[in-house]
Parts: C-alpha cells; structure tokens; sequence
C-alpha cells in the first residue's frame, strides 16, 4: 500500500439492491467511505395515497420481494391499529408462525447463497457446486422447504397471498399442519448440520462498540411480532414513539436517509435482538450459540450471520411449539377472512392511525399508516431496517479500513464488502425510507 | 454445443421474481446444467462483458438511467426476456403514473426531489424489443421453467390469452363472485394456474389484462353485485396502469 | 393409479424419417417422407396428417404427394411458429411423428369422368398438387384439366419446375398469376379471380376443386357461380385450428361440420348456407 | 321395476355404508365447500359427505376425463421413443345426481364413437357409479325435467333413492351387487316399498314440471330458426369470457394438447386440457384469423352444441339441465332465460306451452 487507494464498488453484488460503496484514501488518510444507495426510487409511499387501506399489504409487500412476508405482516399491524381491529389469538399465532418461515427462509439465502462465497473464498455459489457440493445441495433443499412451507401457510413466501388485514383468507387444513410438521423436522436435522459447519468456520476479527436496537416486551417469548423498542444502552419506548428512536437525518452524499438515537448512530438485526433477548431464545439455540460461540454482548458485526443461524435454530423450534399448539387447539375455520369485502363496507372502516413495529430478517421495520373515515390512505411511512443500519455500517468501516489499511486493495475491497453483506442490507427496501410529518 | 450464456439484470422493481428464481431449489442446479449463468447480481458476483444468450429483465424502466441502461442490454443480448409485472406490464410502479410526477417526488423527499429525476414508468417492451414475455408478481416458477425451455427449444412462448377464470374453475375454487367480491379473474391473463384464489384471496390482476377484455361486461357485472365500479378502476390501476403506452 | 401403455391409443404416431428437404421459397420446404416400419401412407388427395415434433407441437399439414406414390409422401410446410419453424430447422434423416390420414379428400370417384378446374392460391396448391398429381397418373380418367394457381409475389410461386413441366403439357390447361410482379415476371398479374373469366369449360360437366386462403374463398365462388357451375360441383378445402383430428376435441367444428372428420373438403352445397363457413 | 332388483338401507347405516365403500376402493362424493358450494372429492370418512346438495362446481366427468391428463410419454435420446399410456384406478363415484349420470352418457357416447378414445374407456370401466335420486329441484337453475334427466334411467350401477325412512336402492349391473354384498347392509326391498317409489315418482311429476316454455321435441325446429336470433347480439355485451360456463358443463369435452419437456428437454409427455369454445386461441388459425371472433358467435355456438349439432350427429340433446353454466355466470347468462328469450321470439309454429 503506497498510501492512495480508491475502492469503487459499483452495483454491490449478493445483497438485495442496488448499493456503491466508495472509499478513497489518500496519504495514508481516509478520505471518503460512503455506502451509496442508488435504487431507482419507486414512490411507494405516494402512490399509496388514495387507496385502501385494505390493500396496504398486498401493495406494501412489493416494496421488497425478500422480506415481502416482513413487510406484509408490518402494513397488516399498522393497517389493524389504526382501523381497529384486534386479531384473534389464532390469528397471532399463525403470523407468528409465518414470521418464522420468513426469518428462516431470508436467514438461509443470506447465510448460504450470500455470504458462505465470501467464507469460502469464491464469489458465488456456483463455484461451490463443485467444490462443496453437499453444501449446495443441503443450501438449496432448505431453501426449497421453508417456500413450501410458506406456499402451505401464505401460498407463497414471495408476496403471500392469504395473509390479509384481519386474518387469513385460507387456514390450514389439518393435513397442511402435519405436513408443515413434517417439514420442519426435516429442516432441523439441516440446521443442525449448520450449525456443525458454521462453527468451524472463522469469521473476520473486527469490534466496534454500538447501540444494538430491537423490539423488546415482558413476556417470555422471543419478540419479533409484538413489543415496545429497546436498547442495549437500557432504554426503552413504545412502538408509538419510533420518531423519537430513528431521528432522522440527511447526509450531504447519500440519498436514503439515517438514523441515531443515542450514540452517532445504531444497528438493528438478528445480533441486536441476540443480544437484547439472547435469554427468550428457545434452549436449543442457546445451545447453538455456545457451539458457534457467540456471546451477548457481541460487538463484532460480521457474526450477524452466525446470530442468524441461532435464530435458525429458535425459529424452527418454535415454529414446532406453534404447530403443535394449533394442532390441539383446534382451527377454528370459521375464521377465514373474505378478502376486499370492505368493498360493501362490511369490515371497520374509520379514520385513524396505526404503527406496526416488526423484527424482520434485517430488524426492525416501522410501518405507519394515516388513513380518513373511509379507510383511504392519507400518509403512509415506511421505516425499513436497512436505513437504520447504513450509518452503522458506514461507521464500522471508518474503523475498519485504517485496520486494515496495510493489506491489498483487493484484500481490502473483499473485507469492506463482506461488512456490508453481513448486514444483510436490503437496498430495494431501503429507499423507502422517508419523512411524511404526522402532526 | 457450448452452453447458453445467462444473465439477471433489475431495473425498480422489488427484486422478488429474481428471487423466484433462486428459490427453485434443488431444480436450480439442474437448469445450472444446460445455462451458463453468467450475470445475477442478487446472488453472485461473477460479471461478464461479453453478448449474453439470454437476458433475464426484472423491473420496470422509470428513469433516463434505466432508458440508457436496457438499451445497452438489449445491444449484448440475442434473447430478451421481461421477467415479472414490473417487466411485462410496468406492474405496482404504474400506480405513480396516475399521479403528478413532480407532486410524487416532492411527496417522497421533500425539496430535493430535484436528485431523483423520474419518467412516467414502462414496461420494458414499451422501451426495447422483447422476446419472451413471464408475466406475474411475482412470476409463477413453473412457468418461469416453461419459458426456459422454449427459449433452449428455439420454440416461442405463448402467454396465454385466456383469463385465469380457466385455471380457477379446473381448481374448483369457489368463485369469488359468489363470495360477493370482486376478482379480477375474468379479464386477467392465466397462467399463474389461479394462485391468489387457490388461497383464498382474490384475483388483483398481476398479469395483465387479457387481449380482449370485455370490461363493459365487467361492469355490469359489478352493478349486479353492487360493487361500486370505481373498485373495479382502482383494481385495473394496480398493475396496468401502463397499459396506455403498448403501441396498437 | 395404475398406468399402462395403450399401443392402441388413436394419438399413438408412426415414425416417419426425412428422406430429403427441399426448399421451395423463403417460407416454405418440401418434406419427402418415409416411414420407418417401410408401411405405406394410404389416402387421398386432399387428406392431411398430423404432424409431430415431441416436446414442441403437433399440426395438421396436407399430403401434397400423389397418393399412387409408394415409395414415399411429401408435406410442404410453411413456416409461420411453432412446430412449423421447428420443422424447417430439421435435417434429412431426422425422425418425426405422424399420424393419419384424416379427413375425407377430394371424392375422386365422383370427378372422375367428369372435367376438373383446379384454382390454388398460395399454400392452397399443396393439397391440389396431390390431386393434381393423381389426376396426371390417371389422365385418361378425367376430361379437361384447367390448372390456375395464383399468389402473391413471384417469390412465392411454390413447385416451380413442376409448374413449368404442367404448363408445358399439351393434355392440361395450366395459367399462373401473381397480385405483384417483380421486374423479371413475364405472366400474368392480378387477383385469381381475373383468370376465371378465360377458362373455357363446360359448367355442367365440370368440377373445380378450390384451396386457398380464407379470403378467396368468396370471389372466387362468385365468378363460379357465374360461369354456371352448379353448387355441389364446387369443392372447397377449409382450413381450421385442429388438435385432434379425429371429430373430438371441437376445435374446428363450423356450426355442425367437423372441418377435420367431415371435411376438410366440402361441397359449396353443402356449406352454402352456414355462417360460420366462409 | 323388479322387487328382486331393489334393497332397503336404513338412513340411520348410510355412515355406515359409506365408512365400508371407503374400504373396499377409494371413494368420491360431494363435499361442502362454503358459499353453497360443493366438490367432489375423494373422501377420508362419511362425515365429510353432503347428502343433500346442489350441483358440485364441476361435474364428475372430471374423474373419466381428467382436466390435465397425459396422451403420450416420449423420449428423445438417440431414438425417438413414444409410448401412449393411460392412467386409471378404482374409484367409486358416490352420491352422483341424474342429470350428472346424463352427462356422462353423453361422453360416453363422443368418446366412444369411432376412433375410440381408449383411455377413457380403460378410466370409466374402473370407476363404480352410485347414483342419488333428487326428490325436488336443487335451485331455480336447474331444468333437468325439460331434457328428461330428473328421472333415473340407466348409466348407473345403484341407484339410492331417498324415502321418507330408509333409501330404497335400485341394483342395475353386478357391479352394483357386488357392493351390495360386500358392505352387507342392505335388506331386500318388500311390495310396500315399490310402492312408496311408484308414490314419490308420481309426486316428483307433479313437482318436476317442464320449466321451459316448449318440448324437447321442437327443439331442432327452434334452433334451425334462431341462427340471427337478437339474444346472441345482447349475449354479446354481458359475456365475459370466461369459460367458466363451459368448464362447468358435464357435457362439455373440447380441449387442447400440449407438450411438457423435463429440462434436459430429452423426455417428456404431450397432455391434454380442458378447453372452451369461449376462449380466444379456440378457433384460431395461423395468420390471426379467428373463425369465431364475436362473443355473441362463441354463445351461440355453444347453445347450438348443447341443442342443435349433436342431435343430428349422436341424436342427444347435450344439455343435461344441471343448470351450472347458469350457476357460474357472473354476467347473469341464464340457460332457460335464453331458451325462453328464442322461443318468444321464434314466432309461430314453435309449439308453445305458455307465454
Ligand atoms: C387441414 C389442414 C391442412 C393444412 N395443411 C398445411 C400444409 O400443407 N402446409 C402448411 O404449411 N400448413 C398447413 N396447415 C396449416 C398448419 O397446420 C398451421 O400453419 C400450423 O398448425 C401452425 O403451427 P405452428 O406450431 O407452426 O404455429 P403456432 O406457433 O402454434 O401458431 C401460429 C398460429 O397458427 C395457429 N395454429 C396453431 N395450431 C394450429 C392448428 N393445429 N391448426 C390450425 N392453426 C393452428 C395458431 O392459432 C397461431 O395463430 C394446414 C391446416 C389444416 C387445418
Ligand atoms: S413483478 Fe412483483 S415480484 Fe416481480 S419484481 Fe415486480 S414487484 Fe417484485
Ligand atoms: S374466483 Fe375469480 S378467477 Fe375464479 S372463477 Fe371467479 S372470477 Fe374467475
Ligand atoms: S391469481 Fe391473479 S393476482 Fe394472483 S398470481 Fe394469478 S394473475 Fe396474479
């Protein structure tokens, strides 16, 4: 290294999106790190405007294809709060079920498809089919089984179809209970051996301290569809007052907006809820933790990945406990939702506002809706948890490119791209990050 | 005979039929045995610069950079391929077209919306020739694989003309008219073999519209089941708001 | 579920190799075939076989052989899709799929010691050729033979050389037109219909065999009927979306007729009051 | 009516009955589906059977020919290989109304006609035929009586009978006995009870009247004078095209054939689908020329294949009167509405009963 150096990533590959990372250094001196969003905006939010807010989720979920479960469930708890209707306990469940099925299925592409190359050395998983063809083909057979179980579940795992506000337009069958059984015994023996891969893997050695946010509540399950937000700095707000958590602000180069709360800036994602809620982990995930030695508080951003496959392990088990749950209770058919009856005024419709607060794959996701006395949209708000992450991101790698500032640019290239992927950053989502003030 | 050489490129859309195409699974390696897949940003780094066999298009075309960008592709690609609404029929993103662009962008980011030039959204048909046409939001895999093989056969595909009311009622669903809503059904293209309705939900028309739609009828139809006509325009709107710029 | 194979199945195919291809114009290629158990095509002019390429389509095309041919059948293909560009991209000795013949043909008991005008427009002339042909093989069965064949472009013009040896025959009346000359065309130009008024026949003792497109059908019927030829005389060929080929899958009916069992060869007679005919 | 012919089952044993079919073959009967809907389906036990219930969405000819069913198997290594086959089991149809045993006759006679259909005739000599007799009308769309399907006839092999205690079941092939035998849960029928037959027959002729304004009889004469019939032109408008009244008919058979390669493109089948005249690609040729444009043309010919063209050709009328095209139709095309509307206007000599 002569002390000059420009890193110019364009079109960021293995992450959903179009990002650019830009480094220049001159010197010896760090000069620019950027992580630019160059997704061609879509206007989401205003075209929104003068729709029902009944179609919230169907439209919403186009927003991202990867985390379409994510943001379907976010608009449907955004969309419910402000008209008013409170989901039926069975309801819950089944969203959190397929809360799960997303997790799991985002969790195994990023974790095997996106960043297992960068482990492997090798830049994508086709060269893998050769080298590790077990690897491959375990990757894609849990890739395939978490669509089926979301086909089961929602119809589909990219834009579900049944999964609408006020339940869900079809409920399992008892055959589709056994076979999502079925299926999920079949995942764990994959996770397991996961697990045993992962743990013999080294992951890059870098650590910078950060406030770690995710949903947090008192129960004793793992939040990820209800909570108020929490910090591992201690602090703690309602849902309501996302506002006063994501802050807002532009940065001169960057077209997507950040966030910080209380320090310069925070992560959300699978290690900020490790490491806020690592204790309502299913046993079994603990266990995995211990096995991939990954320990609350861990600041090293490159283990988000191995915070996501001890999700793996707590989604699949509990998605178990679910199952088995609704096997006894009983589905009550009764419930199934006639979508778009609010046509006839049927449904509630009522002028009001709703936030819906999810942990989604990459985090925290904020949706919030404004809409008149006949349920049509007035302001919509997207927070998606990719912007909460950007800053993050870009001041993880002020910290590490002088860490590393010795090593080839190639070298250097590949360990700022890995950063980036571990984060798992979701460009598509990410432009939606807007301000709309709500008075 | 050496393998066809495959690329993925995106334009604005959610990345969602890309992603179809990854979660194939196991079958993946199997098409990876007859293509070269040698572009797919969204799960590999590999880049080429040389012609493509086979471009795969996800994404509707709503900037001058995007304009720029599908004609280069077009140039190194033998065989074009829309992949999804947002390709074939400019799909959720046409919903901005009903809007005034400057008030949309102002809408989103304020006064810098200046930063963020946008074009009425399009198709990519509407911009450069197109080969093969996978329609769908998302796309339906098996008929992604259809496609596939028709292009390795040298044999066109034809979408069908016929409105998913064909697949629905060999489902042996229960229409959704007797449920008393609407469903697009009856002037939306098949060939997703009725997903939405399968599972319960109605038919939003993510196709595209049928070659010969009797929307007139549908109408009517609406009045008979006292179903205010502007849900029907609302529907329309949600994915073919594009449809207005297809030559003809 | 069981599943057995059926080798009586009426969609089992015989395997048929190409001999030869030829190309005839840009669009369309002339198929020699065989089969390959050495069996014989058994029909009669004017019947088609379905074709079939596995993993692409099947088709209905028209025998345009002559039927007294045993050493091999010809198709004449145009290429406009599917199974029809497929099939231009194949090779002598590659194997294809057939079965049939189907449909009725031209009942050539019945025009046999009768007159016979043929009119062909285009692609019409490979059905006609096949009873061209026969007629040939069989001249002293007919009376006056008038050959018109008519198309668009000389480009077009299909069977040249057997155009030119027909119209080199002193026993058959053959005239050629086309709607658009090109520089190098000394024959005729115009529609078909203008050569109708020339031919010199007897209308009571004369059957015209027409194909062509659907367009045609019309005028030329029309200047038929005005040179007096009775209505069951004038024999026309229908083309129709056809799956089957066997009077089931109702793609080609016209109002009660099966273009693909009861045709495709019908009487004006027969038609002449059906809407959905012409 | 041959007492020795006919059984008595308890309506309290029909469960009973239907648990023991489950064990001798897979059975089919109709099943609820929400919104007045029924299917039939393969059925796990009795309690999911509907007795009572109006025509399934789609009629059972869907088990003798499938909407998706594969012709040939072939593969193109270096030899071409093609293998016609067919695939079938034994399945007993349960619960299956008249007008649905008409229209399977109907089939019967297209695909039996010659060349013969094999695999529909190696499918329906493995599918048993139990029929249910309707007692009244299922809705106001039906019109079964005006084509004669509200009675049993034949093209059954038992047929259960509703009375006010027990089912009287008719036996009409050694098929049907042999189910009689093995479930063993039938009792011979007595005089009393042919007779409380003959009576609900005779009731039923009261209730079953003609609900359309003109006889079978005429209807060659109807038709043959209702080519430029105005209905067509208002059938124009209101048709969606759908090919939902076409998908639902029992006697409806038209379809498509295409092929399906596994991705080595070296194996595959060619298939069959269901396929309507009400479609776009139906009567299409190369070139674009469609044979059938008009809405009201596609109407038209499907009412004349249902009462026209195939009683000249097979000398049925191919209505069975279940009244599901009329059913299914969000655009309000009623079969007797249109029936009703050629005969008002086809003046004259068409003889009528009222109007
Ligand atoms: C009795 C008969 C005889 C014929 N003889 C000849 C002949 O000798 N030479 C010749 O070149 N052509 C002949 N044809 C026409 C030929 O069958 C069509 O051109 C062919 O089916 C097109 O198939 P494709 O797969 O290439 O086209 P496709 O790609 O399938 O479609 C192109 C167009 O052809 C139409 N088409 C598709 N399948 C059929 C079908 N089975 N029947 C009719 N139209 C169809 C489609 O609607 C579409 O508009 C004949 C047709 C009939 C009915
Ligand atoms: S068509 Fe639908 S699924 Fe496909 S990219 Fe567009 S929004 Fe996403
Ligand atoms: S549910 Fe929709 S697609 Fe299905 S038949 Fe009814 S209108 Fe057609
Ligand atoms: S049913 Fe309609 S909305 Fe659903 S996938 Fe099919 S065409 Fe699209």
């Amino acid at each position: 290294m002569n002390g000059n150096l420009t890193i110019n990533v364009t079109y960021l590959t293995r992450v959903e999106g179009h990002g650019n990372i830009v480094v220049e250094v001159k010197d010896g001196k760090l000069q620019i790190c950027k992580l630019e969003i160059v997704e061609s905006p879509r206007f989401f939010e205003a075209f929104l405007r003068g729709r029902s807010i009944y179609e919230a989720p169907h439209i919403t979920s186009r927003i991202c294809g990867i985390c379409a479960c994510g943001h379907t469930l976010a608009s449907i708890q955004a969309a419910e709060d402000a008209l008013g209707i409170k989901p039926t306990e069975q309801t819950i469940l089944l969203r959190k079920l397929l809360l799960h099925y997303e997790e799991l299925d985002s969790h195994i592409l990023h974790i095997y498809l996106l960043v297992a190359p960068d482990l492997l050395g090798v830049p994508s998983f086709v060269p893998l089919i050769k080298s590790n063809p077990e690897l491959v083909r375990r990757a894609l057979k849990m890739k395939r089984l978490c669509n089926e179980l979301c086909d089961i579940l929602v119809g589909r795992h990219v834009h579900p179809i049944s999964a609408v506000v006020g339940g869900f337009t079809k409920l399992p069958s008892y055959n589709d209970l056994e076979e999502m059984h079925k299926r999920l015994t079949e995942l764990r023996s994959d996770i397991e051996s996961t697990v045993e891969f992962f743990s013999k893997i080294t992951f890059p050695i870098f650590e910078r301290d950060t406030e770690y946010v995710a949903l947090v509540n008192d129960e004793d399950e793992y939040p990820l569809l209800y909570g108020d937000i929490g910090s591992t700095d201690g602090y703690r707000v309602s849902k309501y007052e996302y506002k006063n958590v994501t802050n807002e602000f532009i940065v001169p180069y960057a077209t997507a907006k950040r966030t910080k709360w209380h320090r310069e800036s925070y992560a959300v994602g699978a290690l900020a809820r490790f490491n806020l809620n690592h204790e309502k982990l299913h046993p079994k995930a603990k266990e995995a933790a211990v096995t991939l030695n990954l320990k609350p508080k861990c600041i090293n951003p490159y283990l988000n990945t191995v915070a996501q496959i001890v999700e793996c392990v707590h989604c699949v088990e509990d998605a178990l406990r679910i199952i088995e749950t609704l096997w006894q209770k009983g589905i009550d058919y009764d419930e199934v939702v006639i979508p778009d009856i609010n046509e006839k005024g049927i449904l509630p419709q009522r002028a009001g506002e709703g936030v819906g607060a999810v942990e989604v794959p990459r985090g925290l996701l904020i949706h919030h809706y404004e809409c008149d006395e006949r349920g049509i949209f007035r302001n919509a708000n997207c927070v998606i948890p990719t912007n909460q992450n950007t800053h993050n991101i870009e001041l993880d790698m002020l910290k590490l490119v002088p860490e590393i500032i010795n090593q080839s640019q190639e070298e250097i290239t590949l360990a700022i791209e890995m950063l980036v992927r571990a984060y798992d950053p979701c460009i598509s989502c990410s432009v939606h990050m807007v301000k709309v003030n709500f008075k | 005979m050496s393998k066809p050489k495959v690329a993925f490129f995106d334009f604005a859309c959610c990345e969602g039929c890309q992603l179809q195409v990854a979660n194939i699974g196991e079958p993946l390696l199997d098409v990876l045995d007859i293509v070269q897949i040698v572009e797919f940003r969204e799960v590999m780094s590999e880049k080429w610069n040389g012609d493509f066999d086979v471009a795969f298009v996800e994404g509707s075309i709503t900037d001058e950079h995007a304009v720029e960008r599908i004609k280069k592709i077009r140039e190194r690609s033998k065989i074009l391929v829309a992949l999804g609404s947002c390709a074939t029929i400019g799909g959720v993103n046409g919903m901005k077209n009903s809007f005034d662009l400057e008030e949309v962008g102002k809408y989103v980011y304020g006064e810098s919306y200046k930063f963020f030039p946008t074009l009425h959204t399009k198709a990519v048909h509407q911009v450069v020739p197109v080969d093969y046409f996978i329609n769908g939001c998302p796309i339906y895999q098996p008929e992604f694989l259809t496609v596939l093989k028709c292009i390795l056969q040298g044999i066109p595909y034809y979408v069908p003309e016929y409105p998913v009311c064909v697949e629905c009622k060999l489902n042996e669903n229960v229409c959704m008219y007797d449920r008393g809503v609407t469903c697009m059904g009856p002037v939306t293209k098949a060939g997703c073999n009725s997903w939405c309705i399968n599972n319960g939900n109605i038919c939003y028309g993510c196709r595209g519209l049928t070659i010969n739609p009797n929307t007139e009828g549908l109408k009517e139809v609406l009045k008979n089941y006292k179903i205010p006509e502007d849900f029907l325009i609302k529907k329309i709107e949600m994915y073919n708001k594009c449809k207005e710029f297809d030559k003809s | 579920m069981a599943k057995v194979v059926i080798k009586d199945s009426p969609y089992n195919l015989k395997k048929a190799k190409i001999l030869d291809i030829k190309p005839l114009t840009e669009k369309e290629k002339l198929f020699k075939l065989v089969f390959e158990d050495k069996t014989w095509l058994d029909f009669e002019p004017g019947q088609f076989i379905m074709v079939s390429l596995m993993g692409i389509g099947e088709i209905p095309i028209s025998v345009c052989s002559s039927p007294l041919n045993r050493h091999y059948f010809e198709i004449c293909v145009r290429a406009v899709g599917k199974v029809t560009n497929s099939l231009h991209k194949l090779n002598g000795g590659d194997i294809i799929g057939v079965r049939g013949p189907y449909g009725n043909g031209f009942p050539i008991k019945m025009i046999e010691g009768h007159d016979l005008l043929i009119i062909a427009g285009g692609l019409g002339i490979a059905p006609l050729r096949s009873l061209i042909l026969y007629s040939i093989d069989n001249r002293r069965d007919f009376g006056e033979i008038h050959i018109l064949f008519g198309c668009k472009t000389p480009g077009e013009l299909l069977f040249e050389e057997e155009i030119e040896e027909w119209s080199k025959r002193l026993d058959i009346h053959f005239a050629c037109t086309v709607d658009r000359a090109d520089p190098d065309w000394k024959g005729n130009v115009g529609l078909i219909t203008s050569l109708i008024p020339g031919v010199d026949l007897d209308p009571t003792n004369t059957y015209a065999a027409v194909v062509g497109p659907p367009v045609m059908y019309k005028f030329v019927i029309k200047e038929l009927l005005a040179k007096g030829l009775p209505v069951d005389q004038i024999l026309l060929s229908f083309e129709r979306h056809m799956k089957c080929g066997m009077g089931k899958c109702g793609r080609c009916q016209i109002q009660n007729l099966y273009c693909c069992k009861d045709g495709p060869v019908f009487t004006f007679k027969e038609i002449m009051d059906m809407a959905e005919a012409l | 009516m041959k007492t020795e012919h006919y059984r008595i089952l308890e309506k309290s044993k029909i469960t009973d009955f239907l648990d023991k079919l489950n064990t001798i073959s897979k059975v089919a009967a109709p099943v609820y589906k929400g919104f007045n809907n029924y299917a039939f389906q393969t059925i796990k036990s009795a309690e999911e059977v509907s007795l009572k219930y109006i025509p399934t969405v789609i009629p059972p000819k869907k088990y003798f020919l499938p909407t998706n069913e594969s012709l040939l198997e072939f593969s193109l290594g270096n030899e071409l290989k093609v293998e016609p086959t067919v695939e079938y089991e034994n399945l007993i149809l349960f619960g299956v109304h008249t007008c649905d045993i008409a229209g399977i006759r109907c089939l019967n006679m297209v695909l039996s006609d010659k060349p013969k259909d094999t695999a529909y005739l190696i499918r329906k000599k493995h599918i048993t035929i139990i029929g249910l007799e309707c007692n009244d009308y299922c809705d106001e769309f039906a019109s079964c009586a005006f084509v004669g399907a509200h009675l049993p006839t034949t093209g059954y092999d038992l047929m259960f009978t509703e009375l006010e205690d027990y089912f009287i079941v008719h036996i009409h092939s050694s098929k049907g006995s042999d189910i009689i035998e093995k479930t063993g849960l039938f009792k011979p029928a007595q005089t009393i009870s042919m007779e409380e037959l003959k009576a609900l027959r005779e009731k039923k002729s009261a209730i079953f009247n003609n609900e359309i304004p003109t006889e079978r009889r005429y209807l060659p004469d109807l038709f043959d004078r209702s080519f430029n019939a105005s209905i067509w032109k208002e059938l124009e408008q209101k048709c969606l095209s759908c090919g939902n009244c076409t998908a639902v008919c029992p006697t409806c058979y038209c379809f498509d054939i295409k092929e399906n390669v596994d991705l080595s493109l070296k194996v595959g089948e060619r298939y069959r689908v269901w396929f309507s005249c009400q479609l776009d690609p139906f009567a299409k040729v190369a070139g674009g020329i469609d044979f059938r444009r008009e809405r009201s043309a596609r109407q038209r010919h499907r009412f004349y294949r249902k009462f026209r063209y195939h009683i000249d050709r097979y000398g049925m009328v191919f209505c069975t009167g279940c009244g599901r095209c009329s059913r299914t139709c969000m655009a309000g095309i009623k079969l007797k509405e249109v029936l009703t509307s050629l005969i008002r206007e086809s003046e004259a000599k068409i003889w009528r009963k009222w109007l």
